[in-house]
């Protein structure tokens, strides 16, 4: 067990998984002479060449076409988008390509590619940069959808997702870079797909979330318990496979869910996480599913309205509240 | 326009067999392209289905040569005729287009999805442009398994249509081939329109050479009517880029007999954008008629071999016309199937 | 009055509003000299010029930057995709620069654009041309998102996203293009946005559907009614603006409600109706809000799977019969 | 490399009066772009920041030019200059950089997205490549407004870097530009590096007018650390552009003198890209060190008068800042406005 940071706990993933296995090559934008926009990918040129170490130009169509291709060829590649923002560019061959060619070929062929970088919100990027779209990749079949909290969970659900046959959309978020954790020294430290982790146990209500939404989560449930109200917390980890089953059985303790994310709301994950358990779990609830998500507003560059338009803990708090009342 | 026999390169030094399966191949493409609109009529096709009549020398003069499986093969979804030339059975080509479950992709990729790894052809792509960006990464792939992990030098053979030429991921790719240098073949098969819209009416500026090389990619314009011109020019550069490990461009001149598709297949909806004039001047110069006069000319083949041929080749489709409606269509619990590996 | 196509109505929409606002024009793939790939372009260029009716090449960004610079100099475009499976290709010119400039400027900036075409699935054209994605473009704020189930709607509303300051994502059905109905001549029809129809009354369950999806609930509550089940249908046919009160008004007259599209369930725009049914109905309800939607599956060309892939009207009659029970 | 004044094209009938504007332009982006790192420090400006440094003459060569706001202007997110170029108050600039209701876009678009409809600039946009397709549609209007609606013959200029170059959606613009034949100027910013990777690094064939004579768009390559160069090659090629309707493509190859952004803002992050040898070279060029040094020589402007206008720049600058920061937040209830007009 070390002590890293989030971003050096991907580093580390990438670095194992491409020690353990020739085929695993990275692709991106300044990863390497630059050592990386957010330095996830310092000192890996060096260490695996210009083959595996792969910059390129400023083509998200290219890079997509590129990492898809050499998976249907046998190769594992991980692509780095600059940020998630960028990869609107290649929807095409992310959608029409990636997700679908095994389905269209019966199974006949397989890609196991992952698609990587930062998403999220919170440093006046502002609008064209401040967006994950991770229920856009989410209503997609053919992507699993990974978005970790934490290191740990960073380090061990991406060599999952580099092993995995599968088109992988791995999301981490800017804002958690810093984040410092345990993370298992292991190199056969894998974090399952579809395994949601119960962050903290409550009975009062349940609140689901990942990525940096559970770190609100918690935040909001300490403040909580300091009042009596005890929240269980939720990180779903993989939002495709989706662990709805851990989801379950907690609202049918609590009888109150709370869903967050950072994302717009409309049409957003959160309104997946509420039809499902409404429908799952609807007369367990004591009180209709709660949402609480980004504003539905392109997001802008003032700092005061770019605050506005994420949600903090003091809404998650409120929705609790509300559930309860 | 007038030439109606091929003109054999001076140094070209083909076995009169390869010349024979050369022309067998054509015809068997032709021939199973004839037989779809019916079954598209009767309903058992269904979607977009895009024929390749005319066309047929861009195939059979190139992938015979290749050492397939390794080498890999990509194409547009006017797709049948590349199946074939990978040697993916007709039985299966069909059973495709009728969506069976014995189909070359098990029934779920239809007309424009036809794929067969085991053979090297990593399959036709209903997206104009689409197969170019993949193409990169398969040459990609196979110059790092010849670099890291001791594979050979193969190459990647790419097809796709002059509409696509203004496609922006294919200028993003050609750039990316360009600066890696990747072994792979594009072949532009300029059949002179992309559905209703001539080359003129596309494009800013119609050397289609000129765009590969400015992004670093040589290339050259052959007549892609004539199975043998494709076939030499095809050698010449298979061989150039196996050495040299660099992408080229072959614009190929060509021309679609019949409609885009299923949907154009009158010439009636021609006439929008062309004359039955044209379309028969064109004809003159079909690939098959010009290899038929060629070898019987040189006594290679008289009417009554070329006959046996042709009834040999109509059986074939025949017989996978039969093997697919044979064939079941996929369990119905397969819908969730192969979303995932 | 008279009676007509839906492509008819389009076509309709579009020649009034070009006579009307010399500003108007429209371009995309096949539009002009081919007469329009699903002829709802048919004459219009020799009736406007080469101007006004622009052929383009196959450049899907370059016609979504097209379209959308121009309205950002004040013309008013209407650009058509092909399908709108190949819009996924300008996917950055639409969410990252049409939808948004008028935001990211402060408002100093409009833009007057409408991006239309037909969408939807079922006639065995596969994985890669069977997607609709209104979810995504419902998710993105920005965009007003339109979706007409019958000829008149089809006119009116075009009419009205013609006008609309804003760029509107029009999603026309393919499959129902063929389909009659009564229009009205009058060239100041407007349909308004946000206003959802109640097609049918009743007082049983609330279907709530746009697109195709109307006529699947149609059929289902005409064979439901033989039962003695009343079902009412509400034909939503702007997804944003969204005219969620008539929804929630009928849904507290029912108290049951079943959401129906064709696009795919997981995170699909039926998500949100549920979510936001149940968040203000909740205690209204006496089941939970069902969804009938596509099979999450990228669409399989053979026809018994992509039969299957759809939703039909036995799917909504079953869904009823659940809320029912 | 070492020529430290600039050259006068012979047959330049500029005036002294415009020649000391065009100074005093560029030393405003130049003292304007040297103050907001700092702000950036202070946690005043927020997001991304990408400073014109180097690049002045690109501009001032060319905006003063237009018929604004008739003619357009798009550029990227490094679009200082373009704002002050097109006549936005630094006032309104600054409160922009600082998210305040008085900026250019009411705060909402920051540094990225600096904007001024009614100067005729349609702003910065911060996605590379980006503006290129908007162009065409503006460029499309333009044309449209002459023939339709009794427009005059206007012109858009659409600024754009090397990197962008690679992006597919330029490419797919490019042509649609070549093949309608719209009055645009592209002017490529080359300052030789798309982040920390060079041209060299990131093309397969590193003649960008031959890129863009490919898509039919006629264009040429100048010096962009000489803004008289820059001005003649402009007035040439605007006059051009007006009388045929036809674009064209301008290469200025110029050199930023700080990083790319705020996060590359040092001489560390510069060595993995390029050494301080080969910044202090081409800050030997300096676009405003030669024209002032040009002034100087004519005897138009004695050092007196240089530093005169460099405090009255000076001033303007900290006026801006002082604006911003007296100017409020842009208030709470305006989140949800604008999102539709
Ligand atoms: C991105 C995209 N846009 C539009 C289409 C619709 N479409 C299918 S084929 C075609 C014409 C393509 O012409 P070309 O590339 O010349 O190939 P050809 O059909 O002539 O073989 C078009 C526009 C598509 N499939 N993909
Ligand atoms: C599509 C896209 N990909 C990546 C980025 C991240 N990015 C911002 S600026 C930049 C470099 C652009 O270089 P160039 O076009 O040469 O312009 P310069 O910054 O040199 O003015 C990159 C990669 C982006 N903004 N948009
Ligand atoms: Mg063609
Ligand atoms: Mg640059």
């Amino acid at each position: 067990m070390a002590t890293m940071r989030y971003q050096q706990a991907v580093r580390l993933a990438l670095t194992e998984e491409m020690e353990r296995d020739p085929t695993v090559f990275l692709c991106g934008e300044e990863i390497g002479q630059y050592q990386g926009t957010y330095r996830v990918t310092e000192g890996l040129l060096d260490r695996f060449g210009p083959m595996r170490v792969v910059d390129t130009p400023i083509s998200e169509i290219g890079i997509a076409g590129m990492a898809t291709g050499a998976a249907m060829a046998g190769l594992r590649p991980v692509a780095e988008f600059m940020t998630w923002s960028f990869a609107l560019e290649a929807m095409d061959q992310l959608v029409n390509h990636a997700a679908k060619i095994t389905y269209m070929s019966g199974g006949r062929i397989q890609c196991p590619v992952v698609f990587r970088g930062p998403a999220g919100v919170g440093t006046q990027l502002s609008a064209q940069h401040s967006q994950s779209l991770e229920s856009w990749y989410a209503h997609t079949p053919g992507f699993k959808v990974v978005m970790p909290a934490f290191p740990a969970d960073a380090k061990g659900l991406l060599k999952t997702a580099i092993r995995d046959p599968n088109p992988v959309v791995f999301m981490e978020h800017a804002g958690l870079y810093g984040l410092q954790g345990d993370v298992p020294d292991d190199p056969e430290f894998l974090v399952p797909f579809g395994v949601a982790a119960i962050r903290r146990e409550g009975t009062d209500a349940t609140l689901i979330s990942y990525s940096r939404g559970v770190h609100l989560c918690l935040k909001a449930a300490e403040a909580l318990a300091r009042d009596g109200i005890e929240c269980e917390v939720i990180d779903l980890r993989t939002l495709v496979p989706l662990d709805i089953e851990t989801v379950l059985q907690s609202v049918r303790k609590t009888h109150r869910a709370v869903v967050v994310h950072e994302e717009w709301k409309n049409v957003g994950f959160g309104a997946e996480l509420s039809a499902r358990i409404h429908e799952h779990a609807f007369y367990d609830l004591d009180a209709p599913v709660e949402r609480v998500a980004g504003a539905d507003v392109p997001m802008p560059y003032a700092k005061n309205l770019e605050r506005a338009a994420i949600p903090n803990d003091n809404d998650v708090i409120a929705a609790v509240k509300r559930t309860l009342s | 326009m007038a030439k109606t026999t091929v003109e054999r390169p001076a140094e070209d030094h083909i076995q009169q067999n390869e010349l024979i399966d050369l022309y067998r191949l054509m015809l068997r493409i032709r021939r199973l392209e004839e037989s779809v609109y019916r079954l598209f009529r009767d309903a058992k096709i269904g979607g977009y289905l895009h024929r390749y009549d005319g066309q047929e020398a861009l195939v059979a003069g190139v992938i015979p040569l290749l050492q397939l499986p390794h080498d890999k093969v990509l194409c547009t979804y006017r797709d049948h005729g590349h199946a074939l030339a990978c040697g993916t059975p007709a039985r299966e080509v069909m059973a495709e287009l009728l969506g069976r479950a014995t189909g070359c992709a098990g029934g779920k990729g239809g007309s424009m999805h036809l794929i067969d790894p085991p053979r090297g052809f990593l399959g036709g792509d209903g997206i104009v442009g689409g197969p170019v960006p993949i193409a990169l990464g398969v040459g990609y792939a196979l110059k790092y398994r010849a670099r890291m992990l001791g594979g050979g030098n193969h190459i990647c053979v790419c097809y796709f249509g002059d509409g696509a030429m203004n496609q922006g991921g294919v200028h993003e790719a050609f750039n990316m081939v360009g600066l890696y240098k990747l072994p792979i073949l594009f072949i532009l098969e300029n059949n002179q329109y992309a559905m209703g819209t001539s080359v003129a009416r596309s494009t800013g500026q119609p050397d289609f050479v000129l765009k590969a090389k400015a992004h670093g990619i040589d290339g050259e314009k052959i007549d892609g009517m004539n199975v043998l011109t494709v076939r030499d020019a095809a050698q010449r550069v298979i061989d150039r880029i196996r050495e040299t490990g660099e992408a080229y461009f072959l614009e190929m001149e060509c021309y679609r007999f019949v409609g885009h598709g299923i949907g154009d297949d009158n010439t009636k909806s021609w006439t929008t954008y062309r004359t039955e004039a044209e379309v028969n001047e064109w004809r003159k110069r079909d690939p098959i008629l010009q290899l038929g006069n060629y070898l019987q000319d040189r006594g290679i083949l008289d009417t009554t071999q070329m006959d046996a041929i042709d009834a040999e080749v109509r059986q074939e489709v025949a017989d996978a016309i039969a093997f697919a409606e044979a064939s079941p269509e996929p369990p119905l619990d397969s819908l969730y199937e192969n979303v995932f590996s």
